[in-house]
C-alpha cells in the first residue's frame, strides 16, 4: 500500500482501498467456489500419503517450485523432536493455502491451512519430527505452488537409560 | 624496561595473592562457610561464561545457546505450562473440605514467597521445601497428600513460582549447626559421583554446561532451580524438582531415593542458596 | 470444566494477530505407553476461526502436530471488541468451542 | 586424575573377576549360593543409599533365570550383579573424600 501525501491522504487511501477490494473480491468470486470446493473438507487422503511428493499431489494435484519468496523459519537442531517451532511467511500475493510437510515422518503431511481472503499468509505452529529430515513449506498462491525446504536435525536427548 | 618490570612485579604480586588465597581456602574447607561457597560458586560461572548476563543463568540451556534460545522464546509466546499455571491458580482458590485454602498455610497467602523456599525449620531441624510444605498443608487440613512427581504438585508450585517471578532468590541459613550441616550435606550430594555412569551433578552442570549430551544442551548449575517447575517437551508434561532429581539419578543408572529424601531436600537447599540474588523465573519451559 | 482453548487476539490497526493454544493429547498412534501397548491415534483434525461469522482461518491437522497444539496467524477486517469463534473437532468426534473478544 | 584412574581400575578388576566361566554346568545349589552373595552385596549398597539400577536389573535377571531352571545363566547374572553391587560400594566409600576434588572453592 503506497502512502500518498495529498491533503486528504486518508480519504484517497480509503477510496483506493475499497475500489481494489471490490475488484479483487469480484475477481476472486469467480474462482473461489471452484477452489474452495476442492479443499474445504478435511484432506483425509493427503494425510495418509507416506511420501511428501504423493502428499502434495493428493492435496493440490500439482507440483511445487522452490521460491525465494517463501521464508521458512525452523531451528538448526530441534531442542526436542516432539515440539519443533516452525513458521512460514511469504510475500507472494493471493495466497489461498499453506501446508507443512516433514519428509521422513511416517506420513509426510503434518498440517495444512486454508487462507481465506483477508488473512495474512504467515503461520507459526509446533510440529513433531520423527528424526533428522527436511521440513517443507508449500504455499499455494494464485493457483500455483511454491515451496521452501530446510533440514532440521533431531536426536534423542538425555544421556540414556 | 619499565613496562617489563611492572609486569614482573604484577605477576609476582598475582602469584603471592594466589598463594595467599590457596592457603586459607584449604583450612576453610573444614569450617562450613555457605556465604563464601556461594560467592565462589557464582564467580566460577560468571568467569566461565563472561558474556552471559548474570540474570540469564536462570534460563538454563537457553543462556548457553542462541539457536535454542530462539526456540524457547518462540515457545514462551504462548508457553505449554499455561494450563498447569491456570490449574494451580484454580486449586489455590478452591477451599479444602474443611473450608480452609492453601493461602491459610503460607505467609502472605502463598503469593510471592517462592523465593524463600526451601527454608531451614529450626523446630524440625531439617530443610523444608515448597513441595513438602504444600503436602503438609494438605495433610494438616485433612486432605490426602499429592504425589511429588505428578501434575497436581507441579500446578501448585507453578502458580506459586509465577507469583514470585523476577524476585531474587532469597534463601536464609540460620546460625544453627544443623542448618550448616544440611547445607554441607547438600553440597556433598551435589559433588558426589553416583550410578554406573559414575557422574555427579557437577560432572554435567559444572564441568560441561553449554555442551551437548546428544541433542540436549547442559544447563549451568547456577540458578538451575530458579525456573522450577518446568514443562519439559521430553516429558510432554510438567516436572517438579522431585521429578527432575529422580530422573537425573536414573539417567546415571543410580537408583533414585524416595522423593523429598533428606539428601534431595539438602541439595535443593544448597543449589537454591548459591543462587541467591538471581531472579525466580518459574514456571519454565525446557527441551 | 475450563475450556481446552486458550486464545489471545490483539488488534493493532486493521490487522488482528491471533495466537491459540489448545489442551489436547494429539496422540499420533505410533507411541507406546508404559505397558508397551500402542496408544490409539487421538488428534484434532479441524480447527476453525470465524470473526463476526466470517471464516478467517481453517487448520487441517494430522497426528504430527505437537501435543497441546499452538498456532499463530493474523487477519484483516477484525477490530477491538469483535467476536472470534474458535472451534475444533478431533478424529474421535470430540470437540470444543469458545467465543473470545478481540482485545 | 590419578585417583579416578585408580578407582576405575578397581571397578574393572571387580567386573573381570566375576566373569570367570564356571568349570561344570551350574546346579541349583550354585545358583542359590551365588544369588545369596549377590543379594548381600546389593543390600549393603542400598544401605549406603548408592544402589545402581543395573545391579537391581541384573539381580532380577538372575532370579528369573534361576526360577526358569537356567542355572548357568542365573549364576553368571548373579555373579555380575554381585560385582556391580561391590563396584557401587567401592564408589560410595571412595567418594566420601573424592568429591572435594571437584568442589568449586
Amino acid at each position: 500500500m503506497t502512502t500518498t501525501t495529498g491533503p486528504h491522504p486518508t480519504r484517497r487511501l480509503i477510496l483506493q482501498g475499497t475500489a481494489s477490494v471490490v475488484l479483487f473480491g469480484l475477481g476472486n468470486l469467480a474462482f473461489a467456489p471452484a477452489r474452495a470446493a476442492a479443499n474445504d473438507k478435511y484432506p483425509e487422503d493427503a494425510f495418509k500419503q507416506k511420501s511428501e511428493a504423493d502428499a502434495i499431489k493428493a492435496l493440490y494435484g500439482k507440483t511445487a517450485e522452490p521460491s525465494e519468496k517463501v521464508k521458512l523459519d525452523a531451528p538448526e537442531i530441534a531442542e526436542n523432536g516432539a515440539v519443533v517451532p516452525i513458521s512460514v511467511t511469504t510475500t507472494l500475493d493471493k495466497v489461498t493455502s499453506i501446508s507443512f510437510f516433514v519428509a521422513e515422518n511416517p506420513n509426510a503431511l503434518a498440517a495444512s491451512y486454508r487462507i481465506p481472503d483477508g488473512t495474512m499468509p504467515s503461520i507459526a505452529n509446533r510440529l513433531k519430527m520423527a528424526k533428522t529430515t527436511n521440513v517443507v513449506a508449500i504455499v499455494e498462491a494464485d493457483g500455483k505452488l511454491f515451496s521452501a525446504t530446510k533440514e532440521v536435525k533431531v536426536t534423542v536427548g538425555g544421556c540414556g537409560g | 624496561m619499565k613496562a617489563s618490570i611492572s609486569l614482573l612485579r604484577g605477576s609476582l604480586g598475582a602469584a603471592l595473592v594466589a598463594f595467599a588465597l590457596a592457603v586459607p581456602s584449604v583450612s576453610a574447607a573444614d569450617k562450613v562457610d555457605p556465604a563464601a561457597d556461594a560467592k565462589a560458586f557464582q564467580k566460577f560461572f560468571f568467569k566461565k561464561f563472561p558474556d552471559v548476563k548474570h540474570d540469564d543463568f536462570v534460563n538454563g540451556p537457553y543462556s548457553m545457546n542462541e539457536d535454542m534460545k530462539r526456540q524457547w522464546q518462540e515457545k514462551e509466546e504462548f508457553p505449554p505450562y499455561e494450563f498447569s499455571l491456570d490449574a494451580g491458580k484454580e486449586m489455590f482458590a478452591t477451599p479444602f473440605k474443611n473450608g480452609k485454602t492453601y493461602a491459610d498455610c503460607f505467609p502472605n497467602g502463598g503469593i510471592g514467597i517462592r523465593q524463600n523456599y526451601p527454608y531451614f525449620d529450626t523446630k524440625e531441624g531439617k530443610v523444608v521445601t515448597l513441595e513438602l510444605a504444600l503436602n503438609r498443608c494438605r495433610e494438616a487440613n485433612g486432605e490426602a497428600p499429592y504425589s511429588y512427581v505428578k501434575d497436581e504438585m507441579a500446578s501448585l508450585t507453578a502458580y506459586m513460582a509465577f507469583t514470585s517471578r523476577g524476585k531474587p532468590m532469597d534463601i536464609k541459613i540460620p546460625d544453627d549447626p544443623r542448618a550448616l550441616e544440611a547445607f554441607e550435606n547438600g553440597k556433598r550430594y551435589f559433588y558426589t559421583r553416583r550410578g554406573q555412569l559414575n557422574f555427579s551433578c557437577a560432572s554435567c552442570h559444572v564441568q560441561s554446561p553449554g555442551e551437548r549430551i546428544r541433542a540436549e544442551i547442559l544447563a549451568p548449575a547456577l540458578g538451575i532451580l530458579n525456573a522450577m517447575p518446568i514443562y519439559r517437551s521430553e516429558w510432554s508434561g510438567m516436572g517438579t524438582i522431585s521429578r527432575r532429581f529422580i530422573t537425573c539419578n536414573s539417567q546415571t543408572r543410580a537408583v533414585p531415593l524416595e522423593p523429598q529424601a533428606d539428601e534431595y531436600r539438602d541439595v535443593e537447599y544448597f543449589l537454591s542458596y548459591v543462587a541467591n540474588g538471581l531472579p525466580i523465573s518459574g514456571p519454565g519451559a525446557r527441551p | 470444566m475450563a475450556s481446552s482453548i486458550r486464545v489471545r487476539a490483539t488488534a493493532n490497526g486493521d490487522i488482528t494477530e491471533v495466537q491459540a493454544l489448545i489442551q489436547h493429547p494429539m496422540d499420533s498412534g505410533f507411541v507406546k505407553d508404559a505397558k508397551g501397548e500402542l496408544i490409539p491415534p487421538h488428534f484434532i483434525q479441524e480447527l476453525k476461526f470465524a470473526c463476526n461469522g466470517k471464516e478467517v482461518f481453517v487448520a487441517d491437522w494430522g497426528p504430527a502436530v505437537s501435543k497441546d497444539p499452538y498456532v499463530k496467524f493474523s487477519f484483516k477486517g477484525g477490530k477491538k471488541g469483535d467476536d472470534l469463534k474458535i472451534s475444533w473437532t478431533d478424529n474421535k468426534g470430540g470437540s470444543d468451542e469458545i467465543t473470545a473478544k478481540i482485545a | 586424575m590419578s585417583a579416578a584412574m585408580q578407582r576405575s581400575l578397581v571397578l574393572a578388576m571387580l567386573l573381570l573377576s566375576s566373569l570367570a566361566p564356571p568349570a561344570r554346568a551350574a546346579n541349583e545349589a550354585d545358583y542359590k549360593a551365588a544369588y545369596a552373595a549377590a543379594e548381600v552385596a546389593s543390600k549393603e549398597a542400598s544401605g549406603m543409599r548408592n544402589q545402581w539400577t543395573t545391579t537391581v536389573s541384573t539381580l532380577a535377571a538372575a532370579k528369573k533365570a534361576g526360577d526358569g531352571g537356567d542355572f548357568d545363566g542365573a549364576v553368571a547374572a548373579a555373579k555380575e550383579a554381585e560385582a556391580l553391587a561391590k563396584a557401587s560400594i567401592v564408589q560410595a566409600t571412595s567418594e566420601k573424600e573424592a568429591w572435594k576434588a571437584m568442589e568449586i572453592r
